[in-house]
Order: structure tokens, then sequence, then C-alpha cells
């Protein structure tokens, strides 16, 4: 199994997306894909992206997040069970399972669609019929991809391509949280977080607020300030923790 | 009637499929070897009497429908007609605008349009009057008919695809864009040839 | 074999000089009363064995050359267009699936779909819209066309290869989006727990 592996290129480029390379390698263990090892399954796709790795080749974000995945279910079937884990890694490892069954039951189909008797290529219709006499005077012609493919010309035509987003001037988040901390160390009861907006300028007022709001609760995440609200939509207090 | 070999299948086919009546040696080309003149015998007696059949015209064979048959087929036959380019962007923006008046298509589209156009449109029985816009001059204006809906196989215009569906599916690609551009640019300078 | 009557005979001149396949009610409007699925059930015996053939696709008859001539005809003749992996698997989803959206399509696939995919398909007259999915977003839904049976020779979409293998294996279920954004979602939780 393992030179099965080894002998698919490290092209990532030749890939369609993590789930035609996971496809690839559990076409490799030969077996029916309703028969395949999950955990073999995960370790052939976690070595090709070590490999990959260590070759220095660029490899794109959902690649490593189906990897970050796989090691994840990996330790769930190995690790002993936690009941109350929903879905069990025996169900996820089951929808993985059926997800690629589904992707190779499709290819399957499309190539043997491809492969039928096509009609100008295997067999053939007359090639300058006649036409019927029509029961309506004139008959124009067109279809649907036509008319959506027309819409859609116009509007390329007519619509305008570049969005510039002007560059507005805006408080920082860096900039509420160097304030709110200076502040905070002061102030020794509760306070409104409309307390600690910088004086003056009504213009910046609403960037101020996002920012400070933040701010607030990145200091809380930190557990240096602890955060009041009464109801959806009161006044939001922050008080240092103490 | 005993059924055709496989050479007499084949001359069979090969002149149905021919876009042109074919000579002996035609069909031969096509067909293989094989006495092409005994197959073409054997399917005139096959067809006798059916409502196609094989004709000889000069040195050359085909298949036709069977004289007697014309009154079903000939009788003021109409070649089917492609709608042109100005037609279909017409009737798209009705159908996406509805209803407009003839003004603010030529806005949309960014080219007049001719009379003939509309009334090409009408005429497929897919766009219709539907009153009078209450600004000065009281212009008429346009939407599309049960017909419509009928021939694109939509059961109401919401099943038009959005812009953003558009976008999806690569039909508002910016490299098509210039390419319309250009086209537009040339149209523009053909009609103004043809004024 | 008894000689075909007059309502067969013109049945099949109507067929025959039609330029596309056509539907039992166009074959009426043409041909006249009678009892034309008859005149087609006839017909279909008459020219069974032949060098071509009466075939139904969907609702929709034509006249086409036997299949086993193939190897006879291909010859000068262009491929077909062709189409990309990307394009034959989004065709085979959209056909064994239909309607589907294209969230649907991406989510079986495990990738997003390149502009320009569902277009080719449209373009070349095998996908349609075909309404759309009353859920949050209304999504356009897609589905194949009478002229993709046509292409492909299928009497119906019964007749896709291994549909009824796949259906009873449950691989023909709908897709569970939500499912597969469960999947997503906790990818993604445990990805940002890792960095």
């Amino acid at each position: 199994m393992a030179s099965d592996a080894d002998t698919l290129t490290l092209d990532i480029e030749g890939w369609e997306g993590p789930l035609d390379l996971l496809l690839a390698l559990a076409r490799s263990q030969k077996v029916d894909l309703r028969a395949i090892s999950i955990l073999a399954l995960v370790e052939q796709y976690l070595g090709f992206i070590e490999r990959a790795q260590a070759l220095r080749l660029e490899i794109a974000a959902d690649y490593l997040v189906m990897a970050a995945w796989l090691a994840y279910l990996k330790s769930a079937l190995l690790l002993p069970r936690d009941p109350e884990q929903e879905p069990s890694p025996e169900e996820l490892a089951l929808r993985l399972q059926l997800r690629l069954e589904r992707l190779g039951a499709m290819r399957e189909a499309g190539a043997r669609l491809m492969a039928r008797d096509r009609l100008g290529r295997d067999v053939f219709v007359r090639d300058a019929p006649r036409g019927l006499r029509t029961v309506r005077k004139a008959q124009w012609q067109a279809e649907i991809y036509d008319l959506i493919a027309a819409y859609g010309r116009i509007s390329a035509r007519t619509r305008p391509v570049m969005h510039v987003v002007a560059d507005r001037e805006v408080v920082t988040l860096e900039a509420a949280l160097e304030r709110i901390s200076a502040l905070i160390g002061a102030r020794i009861d509760w306070s409104t977080i409309e307390s600690f907006l910088p004086d003056g300028s009504d213009r910046l007022r609403k960037s101020a607020l996002a920012s400070s709001f933040l701010a607030a609760l990145e200091l809380a995440k930190q557990g240096r300030v602890e955060l009041r609200q009464q109801s959806p939509f009161a006044p939001l207090y922050v008080r240092a923790l103490r | 009637m005993t059924p055709p070999d496989e050479f007499v299948r084949a001359v069979e086919a090969v002149l149905f499929a021919a876009a042109e009546p074919l000579t002996v040696e035609a069909i031969r080309a096509h067909a293989g070897e094989g006495d092409v003149r005994a197959a073409l015998a054997r399917l005139t007696g096959d067809y006798a009497g059916r409502g196609i059949g094989i004709v000889r015209r000069g040195d050359r064979w085909h298949f036709e429908t069977a004289a007697n048959m014309a009154h079903l087929l000939r009788r003021d036959r109409e070649e089917p007609r492609k709608l042109s380019r100005a037609g279909i962007e017409t009737l798209a923006i009705i159908a996406y605008h509805e209803p407009v008046t003839r003004a603010e298509i030529e806005a949309i589209r960014g080219v007049q349009i001719s009379k003939g156009t509309l009334d090409v449109l009408m005429e497929a029985g897919w766009v219709r009057p539907a009153g009078r816009r209450e600004v000065p001059g009281r212009p008429l204006m346009f939407a599309t008919t049960p017909g419509f809906l009928a021939h694109f196989g939509l059961e109401s215009r919401r099943d038009l695809p959005g812009i953003a569906d558009l976008k999806a599916a690569g039909l508002l690609d910016p490299v098509d864009l210039a390419m319309m551009e250009a086209d537009t640019a040339l149209e523009v300078a053909k009609a103004a040839e043809t004024d």
C-alpha cells in the first residue's frame, strides 16, 4: 500500500481539491470504496501532505484544512470514546466515506455518459433536413442560453467593473486597546464603554465606538477587564478585573 | 421482407446521413467494398410504398419523402429564423426589467434599437405592449407574454438567473467585456454605414 | 410485412423531414388526426435491424443512423465539443441528481465550480436553469434538456447508465448541505485551533 502511495506524483496542481486527492488515495487501496480503511486513508493523506511540505511545495489552504481535520478524526477514532460527542467519530468517518463514494460514482457515471453512442459522433441525423412547414407564420428561434447570455453581455457592458473603496479615516483597534488599557487602571467602578471614547471628534465616533467595543472584548478575553450588560441594547459597562 | 445484410444497412445509413445526393463512388467510399448498385436496388424495393424512399437524380442517389406526402411538408415552408443579437438583447432587457419603454431599453443597451426589432419580438409572440408610462409623451411600455415563458421553459420571470448567477457562470467576464465593446463599436460603425 | 397505411406513412415522412426531434403533438400537428403512438410503435418495429431507425428521446422522436454504423460515418466529421473533467462531472451530477443547485454540485465535487463550467454546458444545449429552490437565498437550480437526452442517446433519465444501482445504494439521495457544512465548520474550527 505504501508503494502505491509513493507512486502518486507530488503534483498538488494536478488535483481538483482535497476530496479529489482523497479519492485517488482511496482508489490506491484497491478495494471497493465501501471497504476502504479510513485510518489508512488518513495516514496516506497526511503522509502525502508532509512530503509535499518537505519538498517545500506550495499547498493551498484547503488541503491543509483537510489535513487538520483528518488528524483530528484520526485521534478521535483512536482515543477512548467520549459518549457525549455528536456526531461520533465513526459517524464522521462514514460521512467522509460516503462523500468519496458519491464523487467516485459521479466520476464513473460521467465517463460512461461520454462513452455512449453520441449524436454527431457515433450516430447521425440527416445532415440537411428539409424542415417542416411551420404552423405559425414565422418561427423565431432563440434558446434560454442566448437570452441569459445576452443579458450578461449587456450587464457586463454597462456595469462599472472597477470598485474603488475610499480610504476612510478610522480609529484602529490598536489605538482603542491602548487607550482603554491606559484608562482602565484609573477607574474604580463600572464605567460605560462610551466614557472611554476620545473627546471631541464626532466624525470618528462610530469608528471609535466599534473599535472600543472590540478592544473591551479582547481585554475581557485576556482576563484584564470584566463586562456587564443588563439586557440587549442596554449600556455596556466595563471594569478592571483585580 | 428479409432483414437487410450489413452492406445494405451501411449504404442505407450513409445515404441517410449525407448532406447531399451521393454518387455510387461516393457511397462506396463510405460504405466500403460491396455491390453498391445491388444494395440501392434492394433499398429501392424495401422503401416502395413507404412514406420515404430512395430516389435517383442523374447519377446521384438520395433519400426523400414520398411525392404524395409533399402536402404535409412543402406548403408555405418557412425557414426557422434565429433572432438577431439586437433582438435577443432587447428581449433580455424587457424580460429582466419589464415593463420598460423603448427609451429605457436603449439606455440599458447603450445602442438605439430599430423599429423592426420590437416588431419581430411581438410577431414571435414573446413581447406585448403593456400600457403607457405616465410621464410627458406617455411612451408605450413593453412586457413579456405567457408565450415567452412557455418558449423558454420558465415557470415565471423569477426563474431567470439573477446577476449573481450570471456572474458565477462566467457570463459577466471582464474579458468578454472588452470583446463585446469592440463588437459594439463595429456594430455601430456598420449601422452608420448602412444608414 | 404489410405495407404501412396512409397515416403511418405520413408520420414517417414528417419525422424524416423534421429538422429536430418532434413531440407526439408536433407530429400530429403535421400528420393530421390519427393514432400517433401506434404509428410510432409500428415504425419502430419496421426499422428494427435496418441501417437507420426511429428512436425516442424523452418525449420526442427522431430518425437517426444505427449505432453500429459509427465506424463508417465517423470519418471527416468533427468530434463534438470536448468537455473538461470538471465539465463532465458537473454534467453527470446534474443529470443524476436534477434539479440541483450550484452549492449542491460543489458539495459533491468538493471544489467550487469555476466560471465557465456551467456556461459551457448551457451553451452546448445540455443544461438549463430549472427554477429556484425555496430555501433562503432562493438559489437557482439546474436540470438537463431534451437536447441532452438526444445527444447521449437516452430514451429518458431512467436510462442513465447505472442510475438504478446508484439510487439503491443511496448515492443519489438529496445532497445534505447542512451535513456537509457541519463537517466543514468542524474543519474550520479544528484548523483554527491548530493555528
